[in-house]
């Protein structure tokens, strides 16, 4: 077994508006901030894991996300294992 | 000079080598420098606070405990106590705030009380800059995020705008509950007796917050301390309350305290001074988050949501399991000893720290700082308040009510549960809001006011006012007030002026708690609130209870009834201008006097409302803008609007005359209560009638819509605009 | 027989002891079940009551739908059980698939507890038919999260199913359709945004809730089959 | 003027607590996922800046993290921009 760092980050699917993003973007010109554009929050998340090979790291972290980590009704979720 | 860098002085130094004869370890120099700041041991405000009232009939527990206990019905008692969360909450909004909540809930169920409402008081530089607007976004957040979350009811509060706030926000807040089967107190009797700390675990987050946070004030460098805040857990809060009181129930605690400011030193070195006992604690036992930490940081962090318990050998386990049913960590720490020294031993078994217990908890030093009353003081009271005749009364009015202190605050409550418990039969946007406490027929009203301003103007009259106005508030909503919990937010007590204000302001609270019969049942000292060297308005917050013969029985502060007849109850001097919300709005002037209150008046005016409180449609009290504002507060709370015959004079709208009270009742009854009120010496004066889509003042009429208009977006519109962190 | 309620009661839950107030002084039987037991006791209706389960971290009703008395709860839906799910126990349903969408947070970004009008779309479901179709119920809102959303087919499936129960007259959150409470195809599993606990007292300023309430009691079966 | 597609990633700075990471942690064990530590979650924000170069971009971001997008006391960010 060996452990493997890894990172899933997880949006609002595109087309599900998300407000967080828009109001930032809309209260950046008024600080100074032109110019920017497509703003969209989500998670960004952290952790390790124990497992045979980076595939299977990756593999279970992508199990979790399905069920736990990321609702796949609203939202998409990206994995990357280091 | 390692005893400077923790904030001990070179006599307080001293003092501890005098003490143990021997110099201290650097452990337990650690411990002295949190339980001898002033966040912890009230070094520069003991001599002052101790002629404040604290006893009473209805007082069960009195100041010096987590909370005040106060009987409000046979059988029933409640807690109640407030907080500060002033620097941490500048320092970081959200979780600043939100640490606050958690630390004034678990004081309250040290208790053995269920919190079931809280009352945030929040004061904020001006909203027309981002980093305000961020910084109450932020608070308002943490105290949602957090007292929503563990399902505590924000019930009330208050949110007031001022330029000496902006550097240094106050965010206090006070916390009720009731006694759920039996009063706990924080004594380690037994040695023998097992010490069992319960909740998360323990890390190097606000290490030093004590010393360093709370009890200096900021600079420049104040970034270097910033690693001290904390992240709040509102998730492990509400566990830790279902689980202590759990353990409560079941009888399973001997002793019982909170965690807070000082970390497990404080517990520790108080639960054994008050029960004349010793104790040994294993840090090795200590549940720590992070790996390696040093025995001083485990004795002094003040990592959130930890309550420490004492429990009998036999009744270990079953404490253990019923924390682990709830998802608890909870491990035995240490155990009660004969004697009377605090000892701290590793994991090797060699000893850290052996100190006496009292010489932590009750020999800190005790201040006599020398104050004088400052030259300013008369310049400022000399000069104009502000109390020229505005361009035109009507726009005037319509300033004062748009003004952040005055409109509505909806935008900050509708943040807050102000519902759960089933129990909120009066909640924000009145007077008091008034709680029916599980599963009784008691209910009761609670409040929380402070008048900086006027403090500034006037500390010791400016104190007196804010005792007034929150019974005032209380007894709009026919409630008797009954006790006290306050708040003393202040500058820098080295410096003599601000001593000066302090020792005004606590003199006048306990002459008006003497007067109104509502004692202290304790409270918090705030100070070093400056920024760069300027203090903040001395700013005492009063938090006040008062009981209702029965729930339903509460009066609201809205209109309710076309055709009711509309009182001024008390006496109008137009010359109270002084710190007036109109001399600020219209005129931008701060300065003059501010009003005089006669307590024997405000007593009668007391009395007064609870007498007649079956009798009455709406009482709403006169206070910033005045009678006019009054008027159209209780207008729009209703939806109903009214005729009114008042002089056009901006003297008479706007002066904030104290203990007025303006009421609606029916014309069958308006009889009843100006007789009371004569036989009371309380002056009435029959002013108007309800009804109508106006409010028609007598020399200038607004539309109900407008002025509605004016009240709601006010403050929501003033915090659409961006925010900025730094 | 009086009906009996279980109320479920997730770490950091906070309006089980309320939702059994309310229940209670409408007459019926509560229990209270923790959310580690793998059976449920013998109930008429089971309550997924509102507040913070596990501090709602990660995701609203993410973590909760995962505690073990899940299966049982599951189970007593599929056998025809009457399920509610209030507030936070709408977001669990929606989670763990007993209904459909998924709460996002509030359009305005900010917590919101304060008194909404519900229109009464379908009234002939267990939980509602002691209200009339189009009754406008005064009941408040307690939430951060709670916009629903769905894909438009499965929006288009619920109206043509007559699924959507509840609407806000005027939306305060955002959510898909006015939606603010929906049910399933069988019209025994239904969750919703407001509380209508809150609702039960004039005291506390309206019983419209216990509109709701009464329907619920007055359809469980333990009333029903009584002679 | 370009346009760059940047990415944000805000946590909590190492030795503050964060709770909805230790949450996720204690809950994984239930579901069936042994082995995972150390989970974090903090916040994940795309947005897209018009800069005159890469650095002006990146620079510009940094300072957009530093006032508005995170809370320098407790968290820390890491900005890529492509
Ligand atoms: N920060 C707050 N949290 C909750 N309620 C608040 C807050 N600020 C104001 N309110 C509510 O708004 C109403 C009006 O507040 P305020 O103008 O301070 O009243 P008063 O002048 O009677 O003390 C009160 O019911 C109060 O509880
Ligand atoms: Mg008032």
């Amino acid at each position: 077994m060996t452990k493997f760092d890894a990172v899933v980050n997880v949006l609002l699917k595109p087309g599900i508006s998300d407000p967080q993003g828009q109001t930032i973007e809309r209260a950046l010109p008024a600080l100074g901030y032109e110019g920017v554009q497509g703003v969209r929050v989500g998670k960004h998340i952290e952790l390790s894991v124990e497992a045979s090979s980076e595939e299977e790291a990756y593999a279970r972290i992508q199990e979790m996300c399905e069920r736990l980590l990321a609702n796949p009704v609203i939202e998409s979720y990206e994995v990357t294992v280091s | 000079m390692i005893h400077r860098d923790l904030g001990l002085t070179d006599e307080e130094y001293k003092a501890i080598q005098d003490r143990l004869g021997r110099d201290p370890s650097y452990t337990e120099l650690a411990m002295y420098s949190v339980m001898w700041s002033e966040h912890c041991s009230y070094k520069s405000s003991r001599v002052h606070l101790r002629n404040l009232p604290t006893e009473g009939p209805h007082i069960l527990v009195g100041p010096g405990e987590g909370a005040g206990i106060i009987e409000v019905a046979p059988g029933k008692a409640v807690a109640f106590k407030i907080e500060s969360h002033n620097h941490p909450s500048f320092v970081e909004p959200v979780n600043g705030a939100a640490t606050g909540v958690g630390g004034i809930v678990r004081d309250i169920l040290s208790m053995g009380a269920r919190p079931i409402a809280l009352l945030d008081s929040l004061r904020f530089g001006p909203l027309d800059e981002a980093r305000t607007r961020y910084l109450v976004d932020g608070v308002v957040h943490g105290i949602s995020s957090y007292g929503n979350s563990i399902g505590v009811p924000t019930v009330g509060g208050e949110v007031v705008f001022e330029d000496c706030y902006a550097e240094n926000p106050l965010v206090n807040v006070a916390c009720l509950g009731v006694i759920d089967t039996k009063l706990m107190n924080g004594k380690a009797t037994g040695p023998g007796n097992a010490v069992i700390l319960i909740g998360s675990s323990t890390g190097r987050d606000g290490i030093g917050g004590a010393s360093v946070l709370a009890s200096a004030e900021f600079d420049d460098e104040s970034h270097e301390k910033r690693p001290s805040v904390q992240v709040g857990d509102p998730f492990t809060e509400k566990l830790l309350i279902e689980a202590c009181l759990e353990l409560i129930r079941e009888d399973l605690l001997v002793g019982f305290q909170d965690l807070g400011a000082g970390g497990i030193s404080c517990p520790i070195s108080e639960m054994t001074a008050k029960a004349g006992t010793g104790m040994t604690v294993r840090l090795d036992a200590v549940h720590l988050r992070e790996p390696q930490m040093e025995p001083f940081e485990i004795m002094i962090s003040e990592s959130q949501e930890r309550m420490m318990a004492v429990v009998e050998p036999g009744n270990v386990q079953r404490v253990l399991d019923i924390c682990k049913k709830w998802g608890l960590h909870a491990g035995v720490v240490g155990r009660v000893d004969d004697g009377d020294a605090v000892k701290v031993v590793d994991g090797a078994g060699e000893t850290i720290a052996d100190v006496p217990a009292v010489s932590l908890a009750d020999e800190g030093p005790v201040y006599e700082r020398p104050y004088e009353r400052p030259g300013w003081i008369d310049e400022i009271q000399a000069a104009d308040p502000g109390d020229k005749e505005p361009p035109d009364l009507a726009q005037a009015f319509l300033d004062v009510l748009a003004s952040p202190n005055v409109a509505d605050k909806s935008w900050v409550w509708e943040q807050y549960d102000h519902m759960i418990f089933l129990g909120t039969v009066q909640g924000p946007g009145g007077d008091a809001a008034v709680i029916r406490l599980p599963d009784s027929d008691v209910a009761v009203a609670i409040t929380a006011d402070g008048h900086g301003r006027y403090c500034y103007l006037d500390p010791y009259e400016g104190a007196r006012s804010a005792v007034v106005e929150a019974a005032l508030n209380v007894a709009c909503t026919g409630a008797r007030p009954l006790a006290v919990t306050n708040c003393l937010n202040f500058g820098n007590p080295e410096k003599p002026d601000v001593m000066w204000q302090f020792a005004q302001a606590v003199e006048g609270i306990g002459d008006a708690c003497k007067a109104l019969g509502t004692p202290v049942t304790g409270g918090n000292v705030s100070f070093y609130n400056e920024t760069s060297g300027r203090p903040i308005f001395p700013t005492p917050v009063i938090g006040m209870i008062g009981v209702l013969d029965r729930p339903d029985a509460a009066v609201g502060s809205a209109l309710s009834g076309d055709g009711d007849v509309l009182l001024l109850l008390g006496d109008t001097d137009p010359a109270d201008l002084g710190g007036s919300e109109f001399a600020s709005r219209v005129h931008g002037v701060i300065a003059g006097r501010p009003p005089k209150v006669d307590l024997a008046d405000a007593r009668d005016m007391i009395d007064l409302l609870v007498e007649v409180a079956g009798s009455l449609s709406s009482a709403h009290d006169c206070s910033h803008g005045g009678v006019a504002i009054s008027l159209a507060e209780s207008a729009i709370a209703g939806g109903r609007g009214f005729d009114c015959d008042l002089p056009a004079d901006h003297r008479f709208l706007f002066s904030e005359s104290p203990a007025r009270v303006v009421v609606s009742c029916a014309p069958d009854n308006a009889r009843q209560v100006a007789e009371a009120a004569e036989k009371r010496g309380v002056t009435v004066q029959q002013i108007g009638t309800v009804g109508g889509t106006e409010l028609r003042f007598g020399g200038f009429t607004v539309s109900l819509e407008n002025a509605k208009h004016v009240a709601a977006h006010s403050l929501a519109d003033a915090l659409a605009g961006p925010t900025i962190a730094s | 027989m009086n009906p009996r309620v279980g109320v479920v009661v997730f770490p950091g839950s906070n309006c089980d002891l309320d939702a059994q107030k309310a229940f209670r002084d409408l007459g019926a039987d509560v229990v209270s079940v923790w959310h580690d037991e793998e059976t449920l006791p013998e109930v008429d209706v089971v309550v997924l009551p509102g507040g913070f389960a596990h501090g709602d971290y990660l995701r609203t009703g993410a973590i909760a739908r995962f505690s073990p008395i899940m299966d049982a709860v599951r189970s007593f839906a599929d056998a025809g059980g009457l399920l509610i799910g209030i507030c936070n126990g709408f977001q669990i349903l929606c989670e763990a698939g007993l209904l459909p969408g998924a709460l996002r947070k509030n359009a305005g970004l900010k917590f919101l507890c304060k008194w909404v009008d519900l229109r009464v779309e379908n009234a002939s479901t267990p939980f509602t038919n002691a209200a009339s179709p189009g009754d406008v119920l005064r009941i408040p809102i307690n939430h951060f999260e709670g916009n629903w959303y769905a894909e438009p087919d499965v929006l288009d499936e619920l109206k043509a199913n007559d699924q959507i129960v509840l609407r806000y007259v005027d939306n305060p959150n955002g959510s898909l359709d006015d939606v603010a409470g929906i049910c399933n195809p069988e019209r025994n599993v239904f969750g919703l945004m407001p509380h209508p606990e809150r609702a039960c007292e004039a005291l506390l300023g309206s019983t419209d809730g216990a509109v709701i309430l009464r329907s619920i009691l007055a359809s469980s079966p333990s009333l029903v089959s009584a002679p």
